[in-house]
């Protein structure tokens, strides 16, 4: 199926017309089962690759010595670690809301994507829930926060909005896990069921669980699939509201914001469907999925995008007006010295890639000049990472006691962790890209059965 | 090739295979009002209207999901205040012992949580899975029943010999080939 | 195309399954039940000492007090090992030249202490104070058990944390009147106060014993 | 010795030392034990302390200090092992010290000395040896408080970089040899009636040295006695014989004192009896909140370089150098004590000030600080005299230094007299003139020539490499000794521990100059006092009642009787003049290091300095105007040209610097010192001569161009929000005394809690507060918090649990208000950290307290995040663990915090703790007064008062029911049990703002 047919400029088609069932089936799980390893991806794991082992070095260091070997200070207690953590739970959303909330609205572009999104998910969440973890002083002691019995007789504490989000980032792994998993079911059968070699045939079977296509068991999938993502939607806004109680169930000012939790769940947002977007636009051509992954899929991402970006600006505005209009002093002072102290120019930087670039995307050329939209993607990607670290350091800087005031100043190993998390992120995907189907097949003969007929009618 | 691969039920019976999900309804149909009840589809895709046909209507998973997380959401609760209020009750910042508000996004999360264990475990136990061999398998093309054919299995029925009667219901020709299924 | 699996795939799936689900029960029942054995615990468990002093001979057989040798129980955090001199207030006249006193004689003509195995012990974190519990009628035996029959001795009670919170959290069935505290002996009678009015008497007010600051700091 | 012999003590020395530092908790003292009895180190020890009497001391001088470490394992034997471990021992006494109860602290009266002076201390011993120091109550100069480096000496006593072994030449040698050195000697300087004999001292007070040289200079009446203390007080007596003809002390009744004015005056930094004239003023300062406005001082100030008490001055003048003497002639003509002509020029607020003053007949005083010239100190005299202060708020008494002479004269002779090999034998006695010395004497070229001298020091430093003999000294906590305070009264110092390191007292190496070979300075310092207290009867126990107490009752300096020398106008020196267009160098103290000694101590170090809040360097400080002048910023690295010698310095700018001149502290750049101290700061003495040994005009700056990153604790020093730190005038709080009150939330969704038993609190006020961080300290030392380094405090990670906000107001060239706050956790009763921690590692206990249990601590931050105070304190290295003091320096009583640990104040609950269980077993509530915090303890000014909110009549409760008292940050509705006292100023109506 490499010369998938294509339509450039048409925006309202989510498959390209002379795509057929069999011919996405053979194709999706050629390139899993048959395909020779492709240098690109030789090149793109090998430099991924190199990233993880520079987090495995930083964060051997981290716990050899200390998280003393970050920049973070008194009274700057959190850093890149809770910004990362923050940034990849964010994007992780974008699997999640194409996967689960476009599923409940069935809108038919989500088909084609919503594989590469969810994986996109699992690995961002990975990344996500590694972050708090070993920002611990004490890592060692992070089972603490389950409540088992012990004899101390001593429970979490779970009050603490840090306890909230350690239980809703292990529900989230744990949700976004499995229902990745249960919609890779039918596709593992698939595979199972075309694979020539004796260990593909074992992996994918041991994978598909028996899975048989049977109408007894689509017709639980269906229940099933259904229920997670009806499930699914909300927990992705109920985790991102609670990471944004981490930081207004404090006092901090310039954290105590009532907006926080819908700020937040607009942020993951935007940052989820731009990281889609970053990952949509190569693969698509890389993995020759053109004729299923259409300029309509891109449109309506870039849309999406456009959109979230909206929302969020609004918080902006809000975070900015709000002090003023409670003529909170505090508040005051942090929203002046975002708007013009020492962090503005990261201020400014977010504002610049989160609000006013995407606003290009009003312009249809735009949406359709894929490279261009990549960049306004990745510039997005970059401007959600700022604005966590915005979030965390910049109203930190400027706390209640102004004889802590203090500056950030980030160490070698604090990139080399965010940039080692990156690594784990993409070795984790490439990694998919070679074992697991793109693009959910099964998905796609039902949306194909269904132009089918309404093309018949 | 009588001998079983050693599940307990037999499948013996018929498969047939169409290439067109209509055409399999269709097929569906008539085996219905020919009187066949012990019937199964496989397909790559749920069709609808199959579970109609067949009669057969899910109920239990929704029940069940419901009362996982209710279930959850009461233990979620339970769990916090046993821990904060009966267990070790301390003055958390001033705060009350039975902290409730508080409580609440973990009681969500952890009703969340139970859904979704239970969830996947009762579809499991619904679709009997993992299992990893079922003679149906062993069914000539079955493979194919993942990919881009529609099955349609039909039971042998006590005594009878339904071969020309499925030949008549199902002429080849329309995209239809039968097969045996042994065992 | 025949199936991936053989029939046996089934068993050995459900035997996978349920060897993960049996070890994840022996795990879990494991680490619940493991912390509360002797093993862990200690508790019963005799240590070897240098010299094998027996309580069970000085206590209960020739009924020393209990201060005679931890002298600073009644005022200190600690209740304090006899130093060797101690020992030698009566061994320099009774069984002078006896071998298994050898250490302790040693001990004292080389100013070298005797090194004794630790029985009961603390982390770091924990701050007990002895004398506190006596003034306020916990007994001796009452931690450290049946000292008066220990030939050798061992540890009475686990130390756990969740031990200590028993009594902190209700101190009244573990109270005697304070001037029984020493006495191994002592048995609850007829005329004993209760542990309630014991509690009233001595000002024991458990609601404020479970603070996180009686012990840590 | 052989260099292989050499190669393997270095390994056990290294070995020793891994054993022993670095450890923590209870298991670091069984280190100490097992180290003792390893054949290997005995036989180095053997060879390390040759000098010790003969091998059977040496064991008996092991089991002395396993007696004293046996203790330890006492309450080792309680606690110890967790579960499933049996490899722990306990190990008892042999023999149980009289009087030692295990578990139980002790406290022994001493003193320790500072620039010569005692102060009382009290030496608190946990398990048989000394952990902590706390004030004397019963010490006049004490009155129960300690300054930072008092405070220190206990890290000092522990500080595994002293001087361990006899040197000879900078080579490890025997004490036998350096004592038969010595002795070997006596003839030939006996024979010429000691002449080349000469012995340099510091500032000496201590009776019994001065009565031992008194001796030797009867043995020796050639032998000469030099003095030399960098950090002394040459100019305050310079200043005394110019005005009397003899060298007299002043002593400060600053309780009496109604009108102050403060000439750059160390009263409340650093003279002696510092930390009663603190106590004594904060008293007067406190009048107002006490229903007696009317009581309150008021004191101005004039000074270059700020000091604590300009910076609690009401009206407080910044002048050039040369004009602080134009305004104190100016002063005194106002006030009738010198010709009118010296009031031409003079600022307007002069004449108003002196008049204030002479309202105050009886009641005024004026105090200079010893960087003034004679002229300065002898016109303050003249105007004292003339405002009636002799007698009410000063007193004359007869010098407490023993045989007083100018220092500066003293060792430039000495100097002199090297250098032209007049000098055969020299002692130099707990002094490192190679260091301090006039860099124009060059001590360490003259010391060359001389063929035997012997250095007796705590630490190898500058002097002991290049003398003949370095002699390890006993820390004054280790050893016999008496010493003077700065009103005459005499403490019999008693060592607390048997001398760690082996090492000598200043008598005991005198009394080798007696032909002893073995001299015991127990039998010199008893041999003093004896004979006097037999003259009084019962002299033992007259002498075992002045150890008990710590002070010799009725030894205070007798009252002279002097008065000025007529003319004095006319045999002043002439003023000096500052050049145009250049700067005047102030050489001024490190406030923590003086004059380099302490340098390698880490708390010292570490504690921020007063107004600039540096710590791990030194700075040329410089007005902001001055600085914006010459184009300077913070941390920009200069050159310091003068006509003595060039350095290169990093700048700070310090608000309320008089213009035109920099001051640069000396104490720092030490060359050679423990592993603390090396490569700290610049070393000004090297500017510092003879004849400009405070003041150095012609003085230019010179860019390089380069930076050096100086670690300061506080960024932030100019009050935004007037909030936090709240104050008025006395006239504005006769109009509204609840000026300082804030509407606090009162509404809650919550119930409140109740605290039946005790509701602990503390109120801290801000008008006795001088900002000298004793409490700092203080806290340090109880509550084994850690030193994180430089590169830590960079980073902004200091440890400390109570920190000291700075804090300026009005314009940075020229604050009009310097205000200190002490800051640490409040208690809030409703705790914005510990809703946030996810694991309950901190909480709330029946009294009220905020916890925190290090054990349960993961590490998330989120508590520190969300304090609003910002008290909160992370270890974010293993701090504790890196430290290299010796182990058995923790207090026991205190959790020392691992790496990844939260922690903060905990208002000393071990010490609550503790009374607690005294008051419990004894059924009876916890006394007010009972429990005093660390801080409380140490303050000189009583500004920090702590007890039980719920009695109304505890010290706690009274000052918390004054009009001035209000929480930081209560609008947040944290409900803080840590309350302020607003500040009050007293300001002169007569004189506007400036």
């Amino acid at each position: 199926m490499s010369a998938m047919p294509e339509t450039e400029r048409n925006l309202t088609r989510v498959v390209e017309p002379g795509v057929t069932a069999p011919a996405v089936t053979a194709h999706v799980s050629d390139l899993v089962l048959e395909r020779r390893t492709p240098l690109w991806w030789w090149v793109g794991f090998g430099l991924s690759f190199g990233l993880f082992v520079l987090f495995l070095v930083a964060v051997g260091w981290l716990f050899i010595r200390g998280i003393g070997i970050w920049g973070i200070d008194w009274p700057i207690a959190w850093g890149f670690a809770i910004g990362n953590y923050v940034w990849w739970v964010g994007m992780a959303s974008g699997g999640t809301l194409i996967s689960a909330l476009f599923f409940l609205t069935r809108s038919e572009w989500r088909s084609a994507t919503s594989r590469i999104a969810e994986t996109m998910t699992v690995f961002c969440v990975a990344c996500a829930g590694i972050m708090p973890v070993i920002h611990l002083g004490r890592w060692w002691y992070f089972y603490w926060l389950f409540p088992y019995p012990n004899t101390m007789v001593l429970w979490p504490q779970f009050r603490s909005p840090l306890h909230w989000d350690f239980v809703a980032i292990l529900v989230y792994v744990a949700g976004s896990l499995l229902f990745w998993y249960v919609g890779l079911l039918p596709d593992f059968a698939t595979l199972r069921d075309r694979a020539r070699r004796r260990w593909q045939r074992v992996l994918y079977g041991l994978l598909a669980l028996g899975w048989q296509g049977s109408s007894q068991h689509w017709r639980q999938f269906r229940m099933l699939y259904g229920l997670f993502a009806a499930l699914m939607a909300p927990l992705v806004c109920s985790i991102h509201s609670i990471v944004g109680l981490d930081f207004a169930g404090g006092l901090t000012p310039g954290w105590h914001e009532t907006q926080f939790p819908p700020y937040f769940v607009f942020g993951a947002a935007l940052s989820g469907f731009a990281v889609v977007l970053m990952l949509v636009i190569p693969l698509r051509r890389a993995l020759e999925l053109t004729g299923v992954i259409t300029q309509r899929h891109i449109d309506v991402l870039a849309r999406l995008m456009l959109t979230a970006s909206l929302l969020l600006s609004y918080c902006y505005l809000i975070e900015i007006f709000m002090p003023f209009y409670r003529g909170e002093e505090r508040e005051i002072t942090v929203a002046m010295s975002l708007l013009g102290g020492y962090y503005a120019p990261w201020y400014w930087a977010k504002i610049v890639l989160n609000s006013i670039v995407p606003q290009i995307l009003w312009v249809r050329s735009v949406r359709l000049n894929r490279p261009l939209l990549f960049l306004v993607a990745l510039g997005v990607v970059i401007g959600m990472w700022i604005e966590r670290y915005v979030i965390v350091v910049g109203s930190l800087h400027r706390n209640h006691s102004e004889s802590s005031w203090f500056v950030f100043i980030p160490t070698v190993w604090d990139w080399a962790t965010l940039a080692g998390s990156v690594g784990l992120f993409l070795t984790g995907f490439f990694l998919a890209l070679r074992f697991i189907p793109m693009v959910s097949m099964f998905e796609l003969r039902e949306l194909l059965r269904k132009k089918q007929t309404e093309g018949g009618r | 090739m009588s001998v079983q691969r050693g599940t307990g039920h037999s499948l013996r019976g018929r498969m047939a295979a169409f290439d067109d999900p209509d055409a399999m309804l269709d097929a569906l149909r008539r085996l219905r009002r020919a009187g066949f009840s012990r019937l199964e589809v496989y397909s790559p895709y749920a069709v609808e209207g199959v579970d109609e046909l067949l009669d057969r209507r899910p109920r239990a998973l929704p029940l069940i999901v419901v009362a996982a997380g209710l279930l959850g959401a009461v233990g979620g609760f339970f769990l916090q205040y046993w821990g904060m209020v009966l267990s070790y009750p301390l003055n958390i910042g001033g705060r009350p012992l039975n902290s409730w508000p508080a409580f609440g996004p973990s009681t969500f999360e952890l009703a969340a949580l139970a859904i979704l264990l239970a969830g996947f475990l009762a579809f499991c136990k619904f679709c009997r899975l993992p299992r990893l061999y079922d003679p149906i398998f062993d069914a000539p093309g079955f493979e194919l029943a993942s990919q881009d054919r529609f099955l349609i299995w039909i039971a042998e029925r006590e005594g009878r010999d339904d071969g020309e009667l499925l030949q008549r219901l199902l002429p080849e020709g329309e995209g239809v080939r039968i097969d045996e299924v042994p065992a | 195309m025949p199936g991936v699996f053989s029939p046996t795939a089934n068993i050995l799936t459900k035997l996978v399954l349920y060897t993960l689900l049996a070890g994840l029960v022996t795990l879990v029942g494991g680490a619940w039940f493991f912390p509360n054995t002797t093993y862990a615990t200690r508790v019963g468990i005799v240590q070897p000492q240098p010299v094998p002093f027996s309580h069970e001979h000085h206590v209960g057989g020739l009924g020393l007090d209990c201060r005679y040798c931890h002298t600073s129980v009644e005022v200190s955090a600690n209740a304090g090992l006899p130093p060797t001199h101690t020992c030698m207030t009566c061994h320099s006249q009774i069984w002078t030249n006896a071998e298994l006193l050898a250490p302790v004689r040693q001990s004292l003509a080389t100013g070298t202490p005797i090194r004794w195995n630790r029985v009961n012990a603390l982390p770091d974190y924990v701050f007990f104070n002895h004398s506190i519990h006596v003034a306020k009628g916990v007994a001796c035996t009452t931690c450290h058990g049946p000292v008066d029959s220990m030939p050798l001795t061992w540890k009475g009670a686990s130390l756990r944390m969740s031990w200590c919170l028993d009594c902190h959290r209700d101190p009244a069935p573990n109270l005697r009147p304070k001037e029984a505290v020493f006495d191994t002996d002592w048995k609850r009678t007829a005329t004993t106060p209760s542990g309630e009015q014991l509690m009233a008497r001595y000002h024991i007010h458990p609601e404020t014993l479970s603070d996180c600051s009686v012990c840590h700091r | 010795m052989t260099a292989r012999e050499e190669l393997g003590r270095e390994e056990l020395a290294r070995h020793i030392e891994d054993r022993l530092t670095g450890k923590s908790g209870r298991a670091l003292w069984r280190s100490l034990d097992e180290l003792s009895r390893e054949p290997s180190v005995l036989e180095m020890l053997r060879a390390e302390f040759p000098g010790l009497p003969d091998l059977a001391d040496a064991r008996v001088g092991r089991r002395r200090l396993l007696e004293l470490m046996g203790a330890s394992f006492a309450l080792a034997g309680l606690s110890g092992c967790g579960p499933g471990e049996a490899s722990e021992t306990a190990i008892p006494y042999v023999t149980m010290p009289a009087g030692l109860v295990p578990g139980v602290a002790r406290h022994f009266a001493t003193a320790v000395t500072r620039g010569g002076y005692a102060d009382g201390v009290l030496a608190i011993h946990q398990m048989g040896r000394p952990v902590q120091l706390e004030g004397n109550p019963d010490h006049p100069a004490s009155l129960g408080a300690l300054d930072p480096i008092v405070q220190a000496s206990i890290l000092d006593l522990y500080d595994p970089d002293r001087s361990r072994t006899v040197l000879k030449a900078g080579r490890t040698a025997s004490t036998n040899g350096m004592v038969k050195a010595l002795v070997d000697r006596l003839p030939a300087l006996a024979a010429l009636g000691g002449g080349g004999l000469r012995l340099l001292t510091g500032t000496v007070t201590s009776p019994t040295l001065a009565r031992q040289i008194g001796a030797l200079k009867q043995r020796f009446p050639a032998m000469q006695w030099h003095r030399w203390e960098a950090d002394g007080r040459d100019m305050v007596r310079a200043g005394a014989v110019l005005a009397y003809g003899r060298p007299v002390d002043t002593v400060l009744h600053l309780d009496r004192a109604k009108v102050i004015l403060a000439v750059e005056s160390d009263f409340l930094d650093s003279a002696p009896g510092h930390l009663r004239y603190a106590r004594d003023f904060a008293r007067r300062r406190r009048a107002a909140e006490d229903g007696q406005p009317e009581e309150m001082s008021r004191l101005y100030a004039v000074e270059s370089s700020p000091t604590l008490a300009g910076a609690r001055a009401d009206h407080r003048f910044a002048v050039r150098p040369d004009e602080v003497e134009a305004v104190v002639r100016a002063l005194a003509a106002e006030l009738g004590a010198g010709p009118a002509e010296w009031r031409q020029g003079a600022p307007g607020w002069l004449a108003a000030a002196a008049r204030d003053l002479s309202a105050n007949i009886g009641a005024a005083l004026v105090h200079a600080g010893p960087a003034q010239p004679p002229a300065v100190h002898a016109l303050v005299h003249a105007i004292n005299d003339a405002v009636g202060a002799p007698g009410q708020t000063v007193s004359r008494i007869e010098p407490v230094e023993a045989d007083p002479v100018d220092h500066a004269q003293s060792v430039g002779g000495l100097v002199a007299d090297m250098a032209a090999g007049k000098v055969d034998t020299l002692l130099i006695l707990d002094a490192n003139p190679v260091f301090t010395a006039p860099a124009d004497l060059d001590f360490a070229g003259a010391l060359g020539k001389v063929p035997l001298s012997v250095h007796l020091g705590a630490a190898v430093d500058e002097t002991a490499m290049l003398c003949t003999w370095h002699v390890p000294e006993a820390h004054e906590l280790e050893r016999w000794g008496d010493a003077r305070a700065f009103d005459g009264t005499v403490t019999i110092q008693q060592p607390q521990v048997r001398p760690l390191w082996g090492g000598w007292s200043p008598q005991e190496l005198l009394a080798v100059l007696d032909g002893e070979t073995r001299p015991d300075g127990y039998a010199i310092v008893r041999q003093s006092w004896m004979e006097l207290f037999q003259s009084k009867g019962n002299a033992e126990g007259l002498w075992a009642e002045a150890l008990r107490m710590g002070v010799v009752p009725d030894s205070a300096a007798p009252p002279a009787s002097v008065s000025l020398l007529p003319g004095l106008a006319d045999r002043l020196p002439p003023a000096p003049a500052q050049p145009k267009g250049t700067l005047t160098a102030l050489f001024r103290p490190d406030p923590w290091l003086r004059d380099g000694r302490y340098a390698n101590l880490g708390w010292l170090q570490e504690l921020p300095r007063p107004f600039t809040t540096l710590t791990w360097d030194n700075a040329l400080l410089i007005a902001p105007a001055t600085a914006q002048r010459l184009d300077l910023k913070n941390e920009d690295v200069v050159e310091v040209n003068t006509a003595n010698g060039r350095l290169r310095a990093p700048v700070w700018l310090l608000p309320g610097h008089a213009p035109d001149c920099i001051t640069l502290p000396f104490g720092f750049g030490r060359r050679i010192v423990g592993r603390v101290g090396r490569d700290v700061g610049f070393d000004a003495f090297r500017l510092r001569t003879l004849g400009n040994p405070w003041q150095l005009p012609g003085v230019e700056l010179r860019k390089t161009g380069e930076s050096l990153r100086l670690a300061a604790t506080q960024h932030h020093q100019m009050i935004d929000s007037p909030d936090v730190v709240r104050h008025a005038t006395l006239d504005e709080f006769r109009r509204d005394p609840g000026f300082a009150k804030c509407k606090e939330p009162e509404q809650s969704l919550y119930p409140d809690y109740e605290y039946p038993r005790n509701a602990w609190g503390m109120a801290i006020n801000l008008n006795a507060c001088i900002g000298c961080n004793a409490c700092t300290a203080a806290c340090q030392g109880e509550n084994n918090i850690a030193v994180v380094g430089k590169e830590e405090v960079l980073r902004n990670r200091q440890m400390h649990w109570i920190r000291i906000d700075t804090w300026y107001e009005g314009k940075a060239e020229a604050p009009d208000q310097t205000l200190f706050q002490p800051m640490t956790c409040m208690h809030c009763e409703n705790a914005p950290c510990e809703v946030v921690c996810p694991v309950a590692a901190t909480m709330h206990d029946a009294d009220g307290l905020n916890v925190m249990v290090y054990n349960r601590c993961v590490g998330t931050r989120f508590c520190s995040n969300n304090c609003p105070y910002k008290v909160r304190r992370f270890n974010y290295f293993n701090y504790s663990g890196d430290d290299n003091r010796l182990s058995m320096s923790w207090n026991p009583d205190v959790s020392v915090r691992a790496r990844g640990v939260m922690e903060k104040c905990t208002y000393c609950i071990q010490r609550i703790r503790n009374a607690r269980i005294i008051a419990d077993r004894e059924n009876r509530p916890i006394r007010d007064g009972e429990v005093k915090t660390a801080c409380q303890q140490a303050c000189p000014a009583e500004a920090i008062v702590f007890g039980d909110l719920n009695d109304p009549d505890s010290a706690v409760s009274r000052r918390k029911a004054s009009p001035l008292d209000y929480g930081v940050l209560s609008e947040l509705n944290t409900r803080p049990r840590t309350t302020y006292e607003a500040r009050l100023r007293n300001p002169n109506p007569e004189i506007g703002e400036v």
